[in-house]
């Protein structure tokens, strides 16, 4: 079959992309896999300056997920342009940018060197910051500051697509979507980590040194479903659907409910080949349950007459 | 055969160590040879079952105990829920391994090097032993809690001189303290290698009397880990600019000087 | 150690109550264990009418999880006060009636017939329905509404407390949170089930008739205690916690973190003497973990400094 | 002993049944007896293994197949994860289970009986003919997909007459469709019993030639179940005035005219 998927200026020859902060930046997992067969790698996330991220413990071990409060650890975007994007076969495979900032000038200036990288192929715009100034909400869970961001990326962008990554921690995640398409996204990827905590009884601490983290993996899959399933009826750009996906059949319920392609996160610590076996397995499973192509199973899902 | 890949393998053999003293807690779990070019002592493996539920995200990290061309052991002790259902795999079962991972002790034949384990962390000391070309320059003290039987104490002491100290009262813990530092002491002086693997702070002790006694010590790490390959950053440790670095790839081994914990 | 435990006008044998719609009435698991155990029943989610509640299939499992859309299928609030209630133990465990309903008229006339019943120990508001009025949004997540359906309820309750029942489909629960202690509530009870959904990729059908489900169980653990833990401390009234407690370490979980009680929901399913058996878990675990007593216990996780 | 319970019991046995036809796929498992007073046949039991991790969060709606004094046994036939890992189960492993659960077949040992078996639904008859007092007035036809082996087809052929009709195309799917149509039809004249147990498409083919032929007949639900003791609402069914009923509770036997799904 067919994998290959076109949308909002990217071109992928299959639809599986690796989720922003699970997969290093890519060669950490070459040992495992031929990483241009990845339909995409979307890098970790980047900032203007170095950051070494939150103390630890960083992670904890959930039912069906994890958390992680990493911080945004990260070397840098001058280092990724000069040490690291050389080092990987970007003429390949797709390798996305994920930026991280904390105003909307930040976002502009982190846009504007990313755009002049031959070896980038879009931007994935990650709002997840805490927006100090406007009292510590998260600019992904304003409406009006996710325009202004996307407003300022675009702007810095070039020809490179820009993708919003939205966050499930809202009321109504279609206003956020909308928020994005109106600010000029070309995509939307989501959902990033649910806000969440774990503690430990016998120490009676936190099991995350920031307290408050980021859950993922299977747990949250009805969740990210639920989602893209909203945003892909309250927007005319093409989404990405991310969260929870540990097996091909995860991946096309993504795809069933009009999601363009899938990205995976947790599943990478399943195992280090993890995205590269989906790639297969989901092209089988396509054949398996008879669907006649990628174009004519996305969207797909039949709702009951309301 | 590879530099390093993630393979599923089959579990060869189950065996249970110092059942007697410790019912259903140590065993060696040995595995069909994922078919690396070579692996070095202190390296370790991701191991997930591949019949693994998705209710446990991660794979679970184990020094690599000890191996030759078609097996791979490691040496685990039971402490929660992953290592239980590792010690009830069964042989014919299939697991995700990959590996080898990390960096190595340091090894320099004709050095006095000095083993320090703390209880489990005499793990990839069994490797280091068998691999050593002088295992008469190599000496090991384990410090433990529980029975000497359910160790591969014997094992490595067939080969190298072996001391250890049962640890059951705050007494025994501070005879174990003051040992250890004179043993590190006497290794600084003599300028040999001073090789520690145990809990947190049994590793913080090591490191303590490395700096006192400038001694040239490495310390193995044991942080909680996510991927194993240096991608979630969720196990780093600070080097001594202070800077996050992941255990899993840039450790688990660390100069005690080099690194804070 | 002694479990009593004495809050927002309610008095329980212990933090143990079952939550609202995973325990039907009570009866349905007398055969399973002793009623007069439990600290607190919350009965199935009354209205006004009888309710056929939503179309099959209502249920699918998830990821350590469940999805439900029942559609609070009930017999209305006249047949539970004239044919349940009488055979419930309530002289002996505290009794709580779940109250639904779609405008804040509705939920005043429930209240006030439950306020009359001497078997009610407290009322807890489920502020779920969408409403329709307001553009679908739910009650539950538009503090507005919130406070002026507690009010509402407060007016017609008499002396029996009011719980307010919140939602975490929020941007920040906080503020539905000191909207409900605005509004008057005695208590909050959090959380209710996370929007979710599942898809079939055979049938190209979403898993639940009614599309989106409410997500429960061990999988939103993290989730729920995170929001009591941001809850407990932006208000002055006391919480009870919700969410995937699968297990008397999940239950003093949210003791730890401030909750003065808990609910027991899908654990109900894993075995249906699970509550029973958790009242004696707990007291034992907190005996084991060295806690002094109930009190000296609740609260006392140790923050990092920020 | 009581009326319902929920306990943990060991298992007995776990025998594989049809092996040779379909490796792995259809078992009888046996159970400690959970201490009931009593069952009737057309009641289930919920069955959750002990050491399930929270990965699936419901037990598995299991008819009770055959039981005495000591034991209790289901028969299953594995057809996603639960049934799977439940066929793994070994001797020694503990079961929850929760039950008898639900109503039962009606019996009328003097009437003719007719019980309809659509595969897998065979299971609730095993008991049924057991504890039948007249196995003369009772007949069993069995419509199956796979082969014989696979069902306690044998068994009960031989207490009471028994036919089968195998599927393979859709041919003999009409074939299988006529019979029954035949056989319903056959029982409503003599004014016997028609009880049914099977697929969905099955008990809506029951349900049709009962009204068209006005049988008294039973048929059984198999709705997907949370909880099995009428508390969570996820089963139901509509009754015949439209009423969402459950499952668990006021089933799984509906009399086919006072049921609609
Ligand atoms: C490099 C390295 C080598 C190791 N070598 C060995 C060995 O040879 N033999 C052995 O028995 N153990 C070894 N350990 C420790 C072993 O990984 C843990 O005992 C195991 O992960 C516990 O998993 P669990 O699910 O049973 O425990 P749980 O407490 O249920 O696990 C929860 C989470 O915490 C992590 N975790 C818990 N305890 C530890 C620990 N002590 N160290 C690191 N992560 C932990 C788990 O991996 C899991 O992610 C090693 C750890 C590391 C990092
Ligand atoms: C009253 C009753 C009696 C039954 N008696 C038997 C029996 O004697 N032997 C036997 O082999 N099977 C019987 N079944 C069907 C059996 O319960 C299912 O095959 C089993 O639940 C499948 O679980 P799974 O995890 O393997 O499948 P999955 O498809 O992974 O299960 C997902 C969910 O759907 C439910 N489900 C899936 N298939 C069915 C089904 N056919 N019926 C009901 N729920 C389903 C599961 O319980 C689970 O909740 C009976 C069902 C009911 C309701
Ligand atoms: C360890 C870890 C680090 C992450 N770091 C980032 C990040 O830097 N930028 C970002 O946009 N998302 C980050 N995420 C979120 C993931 O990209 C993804 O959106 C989320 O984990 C949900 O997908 P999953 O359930 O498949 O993991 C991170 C997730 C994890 C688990
Ligand atoms: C089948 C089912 C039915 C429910 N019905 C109600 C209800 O009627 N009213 C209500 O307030 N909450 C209802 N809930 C939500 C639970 O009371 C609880 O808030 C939620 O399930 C989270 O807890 P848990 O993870 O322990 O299940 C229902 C949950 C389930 C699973
Ligand atoms: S375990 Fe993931 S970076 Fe080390
Ligand atoms: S299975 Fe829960 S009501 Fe029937």
């Amino acid at each position: 079959m067919d994998m290959h998927v076109s949308f909002g200026g990217l071109n992928l020859k299959n639809p599986v992309m690796t989720a922003s902060g699970t997969f290093g930046f890519g060669l950490e997992f070459a040992p495992y896999g031929d990483l241009k067969k990845l339909g995409g790698i979307v890098a970790k996330g980047l900032s203007l300056k170095p950051r070494e991220g939150n103390p630890m413990p960083r992670i904890a071990e959930t039912p069906c997920g994890m958390l992680n409060a990493i911080g945004i650890q990260n070397p840098g975007v001058e280092h990724f342009v000069t040490q690291i994007l050389p080092s990987l076969p970007w003429r390949d495979v797709a390798v996305l940018a994920n930026l991280y900032a904390c105003d909307a000038a930040e976002f502009g200036e982190l846009a504007g060197v990313l755009a002049a990288e031959e070896g980038v192929a879009a931007l994935e715009v990650n709002v997840s910051c805490p927006n100090v100034k406007e009292g510590g909400v998260a600019f992904g869970q304003d409406p009006a500051q996710i325009a202004r961001v996307t407003e300022a990326v675009k702007k810095r962008a070039g020809s490179k697509p820009v993708m919003v990554k939205l966050s499930p921690n809202v009321t109504d995640i279609t206003v956020c979507a909308r928020a994005a398409a109106d600010g000029g996204a070309d995509a939307l990827s989501l959902i990033n980590t649910l806000s969440g905590m774990a503690v430990d009884i016998r120490t009676r601490r936190p099991r995350i040194a920031n307290v408050i983290a980021g859950l993922s993996g299977p747990a949250i899959k009805p969740v990210a479903l639920r989602c893209v399933h909203q945003v892909v009826r309250s927007v005319d750009i093409p989404v990405v659907g991310i969260g929870g996906i540990a097996s091909a059949e995860d991946a096309l319920e993504f795809l069933l409910v009009g999601a363009q392609a899938v990205q995976v996160g947790t599943a990478n610590f399943l195992r280090p080949d993890f995205a590269f076996n989906l790639v297969d397995q989901m092209e089988a499973l396509l054949t398996e349950i008879g669907a006649k192509s990628l174009d004519e199973f996305r969207g797909s899902l039949q709702l009951p007459l309301a | 055969m590879s530099l390093r890949n993630c393979r599923n393998v089959k579990v060869l053999k189950v065996a249970p160590v110092g059942q007697q003293e410790r019912p259903d807690e140590f065993y060696e779990i040995t595995l069909e040879y994922p078919d690396w070019d070579e692996w070095r002592p202190g390296q370790f493996v991701m191991v997930r079952p591949v019949a693994w539920p998705l209710d446990l995200v991660w794979g679970r990290p184990f020094s690599i105990y000890t191996a030759d061309e078609t097996s791979l052991t490691v040496f685990i002790q039971k402490s929660g829920r992953g290592t239980a259902r590792i010690a009830a795999l069964r042989p014919g079962d299939e697991v995700a391994v990959w590996g080898p991972l990390g960096n190595s002790f340091a090894m320099e034949p004709d050095a006095p090097t000095l083993l320090l384990a703390g209880g489990i962390g005499i793990a990839p000391f069994r490797g280091y032993v068998e691999r050593h070309p002088h295992p008469g320059n190599v000496r090991l003290f384990l410090a433990h809690r529980v029975p000497l039987e359910c160790y591969p104490y014997d094992i490595i002491a067939a080969d190298v001189c072996a001391d250890c100290m049962l640890e059951k009262t705050s007494t025994d813990l501070q005879a174990i303290i003051d040992a250890m530092g004179g043993l590190i002491r006497e290794y600084a002086e003599k300028g040999g290698l001073v090789l520690a693997c145990g809990p947190t702070p049994f590793m913080r002790t090591v490191q303590r009397f490395a700096k006192e006694y400038g001694a040239r010590a490495q310390v193995s790490l044991e942080n909680r880990m996510g991927c194993g390959v240096g991608a979630c950053l969720g196990c780093v440790t600070k080097d001594s600019a202070g800077h996050h670095v992941q255990v899993c790839t840039r450790g688990p081994v660390f100069w005690a000087d080099k690194v804070e914990f």
